[in-house]
C-alpha cells in the first residue's frame, strides 16, 4: 500500500505540472490587454508599458515561463484586476465557501447516486420510472432547476432561504476553518448551523442531481455485472440474507467504478459552481469566476482554474487510493 | 427430521426459462434420489441440465431469465420449488451447501479468506477458521486466513469453498465441476479430499461434471443426464462395467484413455448435437444419434428400473461397443487442399529430404517483474522456459504435457512466433509459417468478422490470388467438416466444436509445416474433444502437416502423439515416444501426473 | 402575474420537486424573518463592487457605498442637475476662474471620531493626487491647496477649468477621506490596502463590514451632521442572478433593487412592489469605427442615419424605461443644442450601404446584467440587415473594450456602450466621449475640429463656451462617428412600503440610502 | 491518473472465465445497426426547421414576448422573433454541435486510443500519461478558462470542449483496443499474416464501437448542458444563433413575466438529453443482452 500511495502521488504531482503549464499557455494567448485594464482609461500609453514591463509580458516566453513557476511555488498568482488584491488572497477568502458547497453536493450525489443506483439494479418497474424522472430533472440546465428551486422552496413553502451561506440576521464567525458549518459547531451556535445548512440544501441538490444520476448509473450498471459473479452465488448459498449479500459482497465489488465514476464527477461539479453559485448567490470560487469573466479578470480566471484544478486532481489521488482500499487485488499490483 | 429418507428427492423435475427465442428446457423431467452420507455423480455434457439440476436444489437458479418449475425437489423434507425464498434461504449453509467450479470467481476478491470462511460458519473464532481451513489440507492456516482469495494458488482456493462448504455441517453438498479448472496433480487431491470428508462427517455429495473419469474416481453411484433428464442411472461399477444406455456407451467409448492408444485410427466419436433445448421432445432425446435407434425410439419413454439400476432406453443393453469410424469417414478428400502454393511449399515437392518442422536449441523465456515502486531495483526475472531443447520432425507429432505454470504455454508460443525467445534460436522447417489452435476457439476468432473473411486473410497474406480465395474457403471448410454457410457466419452463431473446426479451417486453409495446439479440446465436451482430436489426426495424415500438441491432459496426448515430452518448472523432465511414456514412464513427476488422471479402470467396452 | 403563466409555472414547479424528490423534512419559519423591518434596509448588488476607496473606485456598481459613507464639498440637488453645498457650505471663485475659495462647516466629525478641518481635506485631496488612480485627473491641474484657516480651503487652478466645480460634486469627484486611512493606517500606500475592506468618511452611513462576495453592511452614523438616517443599517448583498433578486423582492427579503431589472418583466411585478423611473445621464451611444472600412467612407457612415430605427431600438429595447435621444448631450445639459436628424429611410439607408466596400460588419455590445445592450444590438443587427449588411454580433468585456485602440484595423465596426459622464457639465461629456484622447472615444474616432473647440471651451464662460459646445454637437451629429440613441431612466423597482425617494441623475443607479424610510 | 485507467477494467472483468469478449462480439454490422435511431433522429432534427414558420431570426409580426398563441405556438421573445421557430433551428444547432464535439472527441480520442493499445509499450504509456493529463483536468473549469482566453463563440467554445471531451474516447478506445488485443483472435489474426494496419482496423478497433457508441450517446445530452451552462455565464453561442443553451440562458430574466422564453429552449433541451439518455441505455442495453447471451 506504501508504494502504492507513493507511485499515485509521483502521478499527482505529474499531473499538476501538467495543469500549471496548461495555465500558463492560456496566460500567454490571451488576446485582451490586461495592463491597459490595469491601469485605467484614462492612463498614457507610458504607463501601460511601464504595467507590462512590471507584469513581464515583455520577457521572452521562457523566461516568462520560468518566472511563472517560480511565482506558482511562491503561491504568487498575480494580482486581480478587478478586486486589486493578490489573487491568492482573494481565493483564500473564497475557497471555503466552495468547498463546504461542493463538499456537500458531493455528499449528496454519492448519497443518491447510491440510494438511486440500488433502486436501478433492483430494476422492475419502479425502477425504471424512477430513471426517467431522473434523467429529464438532469437534463434542466442547472440554472433553471435552481430557478424554480428557489421559487418552490423559498417563494411558496417559505422553508428554506433563497440565496447566499447565511440569513443576515446571523453573526459570521471569523474562522478558524471559515466553513461556517464546522466553525458554528466549534463556536457552539446550533441556531447558525442549522442557518447554514438550510441554506446549503438548495444549491447543493442542484449541483448534486446531474452526478447523483451518473454515479447512480454506473453503480447499477457494475451492481447488475456483480450480481452475475460466482462468488455472490457463492455468498448466497452459505445460505446469507440478500440484504448481507448485497452490501457485505456484492456493493463493495461494485464500487469501484461508481468511486471512479465520484472522482470524475467532482469535475463536473467545480464546473457547475460557477453557474449554482450565481444563481444561489453563493460567495465562493464559482461567483468569483463568473465576476471575473464579466471583467476579462485573467490573473483570476487562471488562477481559480488552478486551484480548482488541484482540488480535483487531489479529489482523484483520494478516490484512487480508497479504491485501492476497497479492492485488494489493485493493492498488490 | 427423517434420518433415513433421502436427503435429496428430485422427482420429474421441469425447469423452463422464458426466453425471447421461445422457451429454453433445460430440465425435462428429472428424477434422482441421495441417500445420506452418499457420493453421487451427475455426469453429462453441457447442456445436458446438470448444472440446473444442483442449482434447483440449492435454491439458486438465476432470476433473470425467470425460470419456472414443475416437479418436485424434497431437501430433507423441504421442497424446494414451492418453498419461501427466506425458508430455502434457511436451508442453505446448514442442511445444504456448494463448491462451484471457478475457484477465484467463487471467493470474494475483496474479502479476507478468513472473514469468508467465519461468514459461512455462521459467525467462528479465528481458531475456529484456521481449523476449518487446517481440517482441509491447507498449510499455515492462520496465515492463509489473512489473505485474500487473488494470493492463493487455485487449488488452495478450492480448498477454502471446500472449508466454506463444510462449516456448518451440512447434509448435503453440490459440488458443480469442482476440479475442472485445475491441474491433474490437484485435481486429483481435491476429489479425494472431498470424497474423505464427505465419508468421514456422513456428508452426502452431489458431484455435478462432464468428466465420468472424475466421477468414476470418487462416486458410490453415477447418473448420466442427457437432454434434461437422467437416462441412465446405477453404481459406479455397474454403470461403467456394463452400460445400458448406447449414450453412456458413447460417453464412456469417445474418452480418451490413458491405456489405449488410438493413434492410427480414430476415437469412436458422437455423431451430431444435442437436441435444441427450445423444441418439445418426443420419445428418446438420444434416438437422432443412436446407432441402434429404430422407429420404437420415437414412441413413449421406456424407463427400466431394475433394483439400483435404472434407464431410460427403448432397448437398455442394445449396444455394448460403439460402432467404428468417424463422422470423416466420407470426408477424406484432401485434394483441393493438397494443391497448395508451390511458392510458400516448396517441402511439399515430392523428392525433396524432408527437413525438421521446427527445431528448438536452448530456448529460455524471461519475463521482467514489475518493480514494487517507482525507483526500485527492478527484481530478478521470471524465468518460464530454461533452456529446452525440442525437436518436431516433419509431418510429427509432438505432445508437451505439463501442469500451468510449467512454461508449456510460452514455449509453444515462441515456437509460432508469438513471442521471442530471451536466449536459444528457433528454427522452422520450410513451409507456409506456423499456425496455431488455441484452447478457446471461440476467443480465437474475430468476433465481428465472418469466418470466411478470416480464412480469405490468410490466403491473402499469401498472396494467394483473389480468384482462388473463394474456392479455397469452401473446400477448407468442407475439409474440416463445417457447412458452407458458415462462411458468412460471424463465429457467435456458432456452437463450440463448430468454432473450433473454423479455427482449424482458417489454420490449414494454407497447410503449414506446424500446426501448433494449444490445449485445443479441453474446452470442450467429451464426443465434440473426439471429434476434433479425429480431425487433427487426420489433417495430419492428409496434408503431412506436423502437430505440435500442448496440454495437461494425458490421454489426449496418448490419443494423438508420437512423442510426448513432460515439462515441469520450464524444464523437459522426460521425453519418449508415446508408448514408451506411459508404460515405463521414469521420472517421478511423470509417474505423479499419470497416477493422478481420473482413468475408469477395468472397463468392459471397448471390448 | 398571469393567470396562465402562474399554472405553468406551478406544473413546472411541480416536476422540479417529483424529480429531486427529496426537500426538507424540517419546517421552519424563520427561513424568511426579519424583513420588513424599519431598523434594515437590503438591496442587492448584482455584482461586487471593486474597492471601495473613493479615489479609486471609478464605477458605477458600489457608488453607494461610496457616496453614503463620504462627501464631497459639492453635490448635485436632488432631483435637479443643479450644484449644492454639501460640506462646503459656500464657495467663490475668482475673475480669472482659477481660484476657488470653500467654506467648510465647522460641525463635521468623521466616522473615527476626529472632527473635520480644513487639513483633513486637504489632506485628502492630496490623497486622491497621490494614489493616482483613475480618478486622480480632476485634480490633475490643480496647482496648490491651502487652508487660511480651519474652515476656508483654497484651491489654485495652473489654468482655467470651467467645470471645476462638477468635478468638486461628481460621483467620482474627491471625497473627504478621513484620518484613520490617510494617518492611522496609511502604510507605504496611502492607506490603499485599509480601503479595501473598511473605511473612515463623514456621511450619514459607516462601513461596517466588507465581505467580497457576499454583503457590504453600512451603519448609521448617529453623529451625522446632516439629517440622519432613517434606517439602522444597510445591507448591500451580492445576488447575481436578477430572477433570484426579484423572487428574494417579492418575497420581501430585498427593499430596492437599483438597477439591472429587465424593462418588460416590470409589468409581472405584484403589487406589493412599486416601480420609480427617475431621469439619468446614462446614454445608449453607437460607436461606429471609422478608421477601416467599410465605415471609413463618410458617405456611407452618413447612411446610418437613415437606416438606424432609434424609436424601434429604444421602445423595443427598452420598454418604457428610456427615451429616444435628440441631442448628443444628455437632456439639460445644453438647452437649445442641435436636434439629432435621424430618420429611417430604406432607399436611401440601402443607397449608401449599396457604396459601402464591405457589408461584412461585427457589432460588439458591452455585456450587461439585464441583456438591454445585447437586444437593442440584435435589433440594430435586423436594421442593418434590411439595408443589406451581414452583421455578426459578438459580448465584449471591458477590458476589450479599452484593448481595441491598440489595434482598430482589428477592432469591431460598430459598438454599443452605454455610458454617463462624470457630471452634469457638456465638456464632461464631450471631452471623454468625442474627444480624440477621450478615455471612451474606443473606436478612435479623431476630429481635430472637436479636439479644438473642447480645448477652448473650457477655459471660457458658459455664454462663450456654449456655441462651441453647439458647434461640437453639430460636428458630432455630421462626421457620424458616434450615434446617440437613448436617454436611459434608472429604474428602481422597490417595496410599496418605502417612501422618500430621492436621487440624482447624475448619480446613476443610486438612490440616497439615507433618505429613504419605510411607511408614510 | 490511475483511476481513471481502470474505468475500463470492471467491464472486462465480467466476462467470466474467457478473455474479454465486451461488446465486440456482435456483428460488425450490428453495431452500426444500433447508430440507426441516431441517424434517424439526426435527420428528422436536419429537416425539422422546415417546419418552422419563421426563420431563426425573423421577426414574429405578432409582436415581442406576446405569449403562445395559434400565430406563435411557443410565444415570441424579447426581440419578437417565433420561439416555436428558433427552437427547430435551435435543436438542429445544439444537436449537431454536440454531435460536432463528440464526433471529433471520438476521432481524436479513438485515433490516440487506438495508437496506444495496438501498439503497447513506451507508446501507450506516453499517449496514455498525456491523455490521464487531461482527463485529470477539470473539464468544465478548464473549457471556461479556454473559452475566456479565446473569446465566447460557437466555434470556440466548440473547439473548447473537444479539447476537454477527447480524453474519455481515448481512454475507452485504448482500454477496449488493449483487452482485445489481449485476446487470441489479435494472436491468430497476427499468425495468419495480417498487417498492423489491418489488424488494428479491422480486428481491433471494431470491438471499441459498441461502448464508444453508448458514451456518446449519453454524452449528447451532458455537452447540450454543458453549452447551457457556458451560455448562462457569458461565453456561449454569441446572438443572435438560435442555440439551446444560448437561448434559455439569455431568456432567463423573462422567466417570471414571460416563462415561454427561457422553459421552451430549455424543455427541449432536456427533452433532447432525454432522447439522447434514452437512446443511449437502449443501445447499451441491446449491446449488453447480445453479448451476454
Amino acid at each position: 500500500m506504501g508504494a502504492l500511495v507513493l507511485r499515485r502521488f509521483g502521478a499527482l504531482l505529474a499531473v499538476l505540472f501538467g495543469l500549471a503549464c496548461i495555465v500558463f499557455v492560456l496566460q500567454t494567448v490571451i488576446p485582451s490587454d490586461p495592463a491597459r485594464a490595469m491601469v485605467g482609461a484614462n492612463a498614457s500609453q507610458e504607463a501601460v508599458e511601464a504595467k507590462k514591463a512590471e507584469l513581464g509580458y515583455d520577457d521572452p516566453l521562457p523566461q516568462q515561463f520560468t518566472q511563472y513557476l517560480q511565482r506558482l511555488a511562491q503561491g504568487d498568482l498575480q494580482s486581480s484586476l478587478r478586486t486589486r488584491n493578490e489573487v491568492t488572497a482573494d481565493l483564500r477568502e473564497f475557497a471555503p465557501a466552495t468547498f463546504e458547497l461542493a463538499f456537500s453536493a458531493f455528499v449528496l450525489a454519492v448519497a443518491m447516486g447510491l440510494g438511486l443506483g440500488l433502486l436501478l439494479a433492483g430494476g422492475g418497474r419502479a425502477g425504471r420510472i424512477i430513471r426517467i424522472f431522473l434523467i429529464g430533472g438532469a437534463s434542466v440546465p442547472a440554472f433553471l432547476t435552481g430557478l424554480l428551486l428557489i421559487l418552490v422552496f423559498y417563494s411558496w413553502l417559505g422553508i428554506l432561504p433563497a440565496s447566499g451561506r447565511v440569513g443576515d440576521n446571523f453573526i459570521v464567525p471569523d474562522g478558524p476553518t471559515n466553513l461556517l458549518v464546522v466553525d458554528s459547531i466549534i463556536g457552539g451556535t446550533p441556531d447558525l448551523t442549522l442557518d447554514a445548512l438550510k441554506h446549503l440544501i438548495l444549491p447543493a441538490l442542484t449541483l448534486a442531481l446531474l452526478p447523483a444520476l451518473a454515479i447512480a448509473r454506473t453503480l447499477s450498471t457494475s451492481l447488475t455485472q456483480v450480481e452475475r459473479e460466482d462468488y455472490v452465488r457463492t455468498a448466497r448459498s452459505k445460505g446469507l440474507t440478500e440484504r448481507t449479500v448485497l452490501l457485505k459482497h456484492a456493493l463493495r465489488n461494485a464500487s469501484g467504478p461508481a468511486l471512479t465514476m465520484s472522482g470524475l464527477q467532482v469535475g463536473l461539479m467545480l464546473g457547475g459552481v460557477v453557474v449554482v453559485e450565481r444563481i444561489f448567490a453563493w460567495p465562493g470560487i464559482g461567483l468569483y469566476i463568473d465576476q471575473s469573466i464579466a471583467y476579462s479578470d485573467f490573473p483570476a480566471i487562471t488562477g481559480a482554474t488552478l486551484l480548482l484544478g488541484t482540488a480535483y486532481v487531489l479529489v482523484n489521488f483520494f478516490v484512487d487510493l480508497t479504491q485501492a482500499w476497497a479492492d485488494p487485488r489493485i493493492r498488490t499490483v | 427430521m427423517t434420518g433415513t429418507g433421502p436427503v435429496l428427492d428430485v422427482q420429474d423435475l421441469h425447469v423452463t426459462f422464458a426466453s425471447s427465442g421461445g422457451d429454453v428446457h433445460a430440465v425435462r423431467g428429472a428424477s434422482l434420489q441421495i441417500a445420506p452420507g452418499e457420493v453421487v455423480g451427475l455426469v453429462g455434457e453441457s447442456g445436458s441440465g446438470k448444472s440446473v439440476l444442483g442449482l434447483t436444489a440449492l435454491g439458486l437458479l438465476p432470476r433473470k431469465p425467470e425460470p419456472r418449475l414443475e416437479g418436485v425437489v424434497l431437501l430433507d423434507g423441504l421442497d424446494m420449488i414451492t418453498a419461501t425464498d427466506e425458508d430455502m434461504r434457511a436451508r442453505r449453509g446448514t442442511d445444504i451447501s456448494a463448491v462451484f467450479q471457478d475457484p477465484m470467481g467463487s471467493l470474494n476478491p475483496s474479502m479476507r479468506i478468513g472473514a469468508q470462511v467465519a461468514e459461512a460458519a455462521g459467525g467462528a473464532t479465528d481458531e475456529e477458521v484456521a481449523e476449518m481451513l487446517a481440517a482441509t489440507g491447507i498449510p499455515e492456516p492462520e496465515h492463509k486466513a489473512r489473505a485474500y482469495p487473488h494470493e492463493l494458488s487455485g487449488g488452495l482456493r478450492q480448498r477454502v469453498m471446500i472449508a466454506m462448504a463444510l462449516s456448518r455441517h451440512p447434509k448435503l453438498i453440490i459440488a458443480d465441476e469442482p476440479t475442472t479448472a485445475l491441474d491433474v496433480t490437484v485435481q486429483a487431491k481435491v476429489l479425494d479430499l472431498l470424497a474423505a470428508a464427505s465419508r468421514e462427517r456422513g456428508v452426502a455429495l452431489l458431484l455435478v461434471t462432464h468428466d465420468l473419469g472424475v466421477a468414476a474416481r470418487i462416486c458410490d453411484r453415477i447418473a448420466v443426464a442427457y437432454a434434461g433428464r437422467i437416462v441412465e442411472e446405477g453404481t459406479a461399477a455397474q454403470l461403467l462395467q456394463q452400460p445400458h444406455h448406447p449414450y453412456t456407451v458413447g460417453l464412456l467409448a469417445s474418452r480418451p484413455r490413458l491405456d489405449g492408444s488410438i493413434a492410427g485410427g480414430d476415437l469412436p466419436t458422437l455423431p451430431g448435437r444435442p437436441p435444441d433445448p427450445r423444441l418439445p421432445l418426443a420419445g428418446c432425446a438420444f434416438a437422432p444419434r443412436c446407432p441402434a435407434a429404430d422407429a420404437q425410439c420415437a414412441g413413449p419413454l421406456a424407463i427400466h428400473v431394475n433394483g439400483e439400476r435404472r434407464n431410460e432406453c427403448h432397448h437398455p443393453g442394445v449396444l455394448t461397443r460403439w460402432p467404428e469410424g468417424g463422422p470423416h469417414a466420407g470426408r477424406r478428400d484432401p485434394i483441393l487442399l493438397k494443391a497448395p502454393n508451390p511458392v510458400v511449399a516448396p517441402a511439399m515437392v515430392r523428392g525433396v529430404p524432408p527437413e525438421p518442422a521446427v527445431v528448438v536449441r536452448g530456448a529460455v523465456r524471461e519475463f521482467e517483474r514489475p518493480k514494487p515502486f517507482p525507483f526500485a531495483k527492478r527484481p530478478a526475472p521470471f524465468t518460464a522456459v530454461a533452456g529446452v531443447d525440442l525437436e518436431v520432425p516433419h509431418a510429427g507429432s509432438v505432445a508437451i504435457v505439463g501442469e500451468s505454470g510449467s512454461g508449456k504455454s510460452t514455449l509453444l508460443r515462441m515456437i509460432v512466433g508469438l513471442l521471442e525467445p530471451t536466449a536459444g534460436d528457433v528454427t522452422l522447417g520450410p513451409g507456409a509459417p506456423p499456425q496455431m489452435i488455441f484452447q478457446d476457439a471461440g476467443a480465437s476468432l474475430t468476433p465481428w468478422m465472418p469466418i470466411g473473411k478470416q480464412i480469405e486473410e490468410r490466403l491473402a497474406a499469401l498472396d494467394v490470388p483473389s480468384s482462388e480465395r473463394g474456392a479455397r474457403v469452401a473446400a477448407t471448410l468442407e475439409a474440416v467438416g463445417l457447412p458452407a454457410e458458415a462462411q458468412t457466419a460471424v463465429p457467435r452463431a456458432l456452437s463450440g466444436g463448430q468454432r473450433q473446426r473454423a479455427a482449424i479451417a482458417r489454420a490449414i486453409a494454407v497447410p503449414p509445416a506446424l500446426l501448433a495446439c494449444d490445449e485445443p479440446v479441453s474446452a470442450l465436451d467429451v464426443s465434440l474433444a473426439a471429434q476434433v482430436l479425429n480431425l487433427l489426426c487426420h489433417l495430419r495424415e492428409t496434408l503431412d502437416i506436423a502437430l505440435l500438441f500442448v496440454t495437461h491432459d494425458l490421454a489426449a496426448a496418448r490419443a494423438v502423439a508420437d512423442e510426448v515430452v513432460v515439462m515441469q518448472r520450464g524444464e523437459i523432465v522426460e521425453r519418449a515416444a508415446t508408448e514408451d511414456l506411459f508404460t515405463d514412464p521414469q521420472h517421478p513427476y511423470t509417474r505423479e501426473l499419470l497416477a493422478a488422471v481420473p482413468e475408469i479402470h477395468a472397463m468392459a467396452v471397448p471390448a | 402575474m398571469t393567470r396562465r403563466t402562474t399554472t405553468l409555472l406551478a406544473v413546472l414547479a411541480a416536476g422540479a420537486l417529483a424529480v429531486t424528490g427529496c426537500g426538507s423534512a424540517e419546517k421552519t419559519d424563520s427561513a424568511s424573518s426579519s424583513s420588513g423591518d424599519s431598523k434594515t434596509l437590503r438591496i442587492p448588488y448584482l455584482a461586487d463592487m471593486s474597492v471601495p476607496d473613493p479615489d479609486v473606485f471609478y464605477d458605477i456598481e458600489g457608488n453607494g457605498v461610496i457616496l453614503s459613507q463620504y462627501e464631497g464639498l459639492l453635490k448635485y440637488k436632488a432631483g435637479t442637475l443643479d450644484i449644492e453645498p454639501n460640506l462646503a457650505t459656500e464657495y467663490e471663485v475668482s475673475d480669472d476662474g482659477k481660484t476657488y475659495t470653500f467654506t467648510l462647516r465647522d460641525d463635521v466629525t468623521f466616522h473615527s471620531g476626529p472632527k473635520m478641518t480644513c487639513d483633513s481635506v486637504k489632506a485628502a485631496f492630496q490623497r486622491r493626487v497621490d494614489v493616482d488612480q483613475a480618478p486622480a485627473w480632476m485634480l490633475a491641474d490643480v496647482k496648490s491647496m491651502t487652508c487660511e484657516n480651519a474652515t476656508t480651503f483654497v484651491i489654485e487652478l495652473k489654468n482655467k477649468v470651467t467645470p471645476f466645480l462638477h468635478y468638486m460634486a461628481s460621483s467620482w469627484g474627491p471625497k473627504v477621506v478621513g484620518p484613520e486611512a490617510i494617518e492611522t493606517n496609511a502604510g507605504d500606500d496611502f492607506g490603499q490596502t485599509f480601503l479595501e475592506t473598511k473605511g473612515d468618511g463623514t456621511g450619514p452611513y459607516k462601513l461596517s463590514s466588507f465581505k467580497r462576495g457576499s454583503a457590504y453592511t453600512l451603519t448609521k452614523n448617529a453623529e451625522y451632521w446632516g439629517t440622519p438616517a432613517n434606517f439602522e443599517e444597510v445591507i448591500l448583498s451580492i445576488t447575481p442572478d436578477m430572477g433570484t433578486q426579484r423572487l428574494k423582492l417579492e418575497k420581501g427579503d430585498l427593499d430596492v433593487i437599483l438597477h439591472g431589472f429587465p424593462a418588460s418583466e416590470l409589468e409581472s411585478l405584484p403589487d406589493s412592489v412599486t416601480v420609480e423611473k427617475q431621469d439619468s445621464l446614462l446614454r445608449l451611444i453607437l460607436y461606429v469605427n471609422s478608421n477601416k472600412a467599410p465605415f471609413n467612407d463618410p458617405a456611407v457612415r452618413a447612411g446610418l442615419q437613415s437606416t438606424i430605427d432609434t424609436n424601434q431600438l429604444v421602445e423595443q429595447g427598452y420598454s418604457d424605461t428610456a427615451e429616444k435621444s435628440t441631442g448628443i448631450y444628455p437632456p439639460g445639459l445644453l438647452p437649445g443644442e442641435p436636434k439629432l436628424p435621424y430618420t429611417p429611410d430604406p432607399a436611401k439607408a440601402k443607397a449608401a450601404a449599396d457604396k459601402a466596400k464591405t457589408k461584412k460588419l461585427t457589432l460588439a455590445y458591452s455585456a450587461d446584467e439585464s441583456g438591454v445592450q445585447r437586444r437593442v444590438g440584435e435589433l440594430l443587427q435586423a436594421q442593418l440587415k434590411t439595408a443589406g449588411y451581414d452583421v455578426t454580433i459578438k459580448e465584449v468585456q471591458l477590458p476589450t473594450v479599452y484593448g481595441w485602440a491598440e489595434n482598430l484595423e482589428e477592432a469591431p465596426d460598430l459598438a454599443i456602450m452605454t455610458n454617463t459622464p462624470d457630471g452634469a457639465h457638456p465638456d464632461l461629456w464631450a471631452s471623454i466621449m468625442f474627444s480624440s484622447t477621450g478615455g471612451l472615444n474606443f473606436l478612435g474616432a479623431k476630429n481635430e475640429k472637436i479636439d479644438a473647440n473642447l480645448g477652448k471651451a473650457i477655459s471660457l464662460p458658459p455664454e462663450e463656451a456654449d456655441p462651441l459646445y453647439k458647434e461640437i454637437a453639430q460636428e458630432v451629429i455630421d462626421d457620424n462617428k458616434f450615434f446617440l440613441l437613448g436617454d436611459v431612466k434608472n429604474v428602481f423597482v422597490m417595496q410599496d412600503s418605502l417612501t422618500g425617494l430621492s436621487n440624482t441623475p447624475a448619480y446613476p443607479w443610486l438612490v440616497d440610502f439615507a433618505a429613504l424610510k419605510r411607511g408614510e | 491518473m490511475s483511476a481513471i485507467t481502470r474505468v475500463g477494467g470492471p467491464a472486462s472483468r465480467m466476462w467470466r472465465g474467457r478473455p474479454a469478449l465486451s461488446p465486440g462480439a456482435l456483428k460488425g454490422e450490428t453495431v452500426w445497426h444500433a447508430l440507426i435511431p441516431v441517424a434517424i433522429l439526426s435527420l428528422v432534427i436536419l429537416i425539422a426547421p422546415v417546419l418552422a414558420p419563421y426563420g431563426g431570426t425573423d421577426v414574429n409580426p405578432v409582436g415581442a414576448l406576446q405569449s403562445p398563441s395559434p400565430d406563435a405556438w411557443f410565444g415570441t421573445d424579447e426581440i419578437g422573433r417565433d420561439v416555436f421557430s428558433r427552437i427547430l433551428i435551435g435543436i438542429r444547432t445544439s444537436w449537431f454541435a454536440a454531435l460536432g464535439v463528440i464526433l471529433l472527441g471520438t476521432i481524436i480520442g479513438g485515433l490516440i486510443g487506438a495508437i496506444a493499445g495496438a501498439f503497447g509499450g513506451k507508446v501507450d504509456m506516453v499517449l496514455m500519461r498525456i491523455t490521464d493529463l487531461f482527463l485529470s483536468l477539470p473539464a468544465p473549469v478548464l473549457a471556461i478558462a479556454v473559452i475566456a482566453a479565446m473569446g465566447p463563440s460557437l466555434r470556440n467554445t466548440l473547439i473548447a470542449l473537444s479539447i476537454v471531451w477527447w480524453p474519455w474516447y481515448a481512454r475507452i478506445v485504448r482500454g477496449e483496443v488493449r483487452a482485445l488485443a489481449a485476446r487470441p483472435h489479435a494472436e491468430a489474426a497476427q499468425l495468419a499474416g495480417v498487417s498492423r494496419t489491418r489488424l488494428v482496423l479491422k480486428h481491433l478497433l471494431p470491438g471499441a464501437a459498441a461502448p464508444v457508441i453508448v458514451t456518446m450517446s449519453l454524452d449528447v445530452g451532458n455537452l447540450i448542458l454543458a453549452l447551457a451552462g457556458l451560455s448562462f455565464i457569458g461565453l456561449g453561442a454569441p446572438p443572435p444563433a438560435p442555440e439551446l443553451g444560448a437561448m434559455s440562458a439569455r431568456g432567463l430574466q423573462y422567466l417570471f413575466g414571460h416563462p415561454w422564453v427561457p422553459i421552451a429552449p430549455a424543455a427541449a433541451v432536456a427533452l433532447l438529453a432525454l432522447a439522447a439518455n434514452l437512446l443511449g441505455d437502449a443501445i447499451n442495453r441491446r449491446l449488453d443482452q447480445r453479448t451476454t447471451r
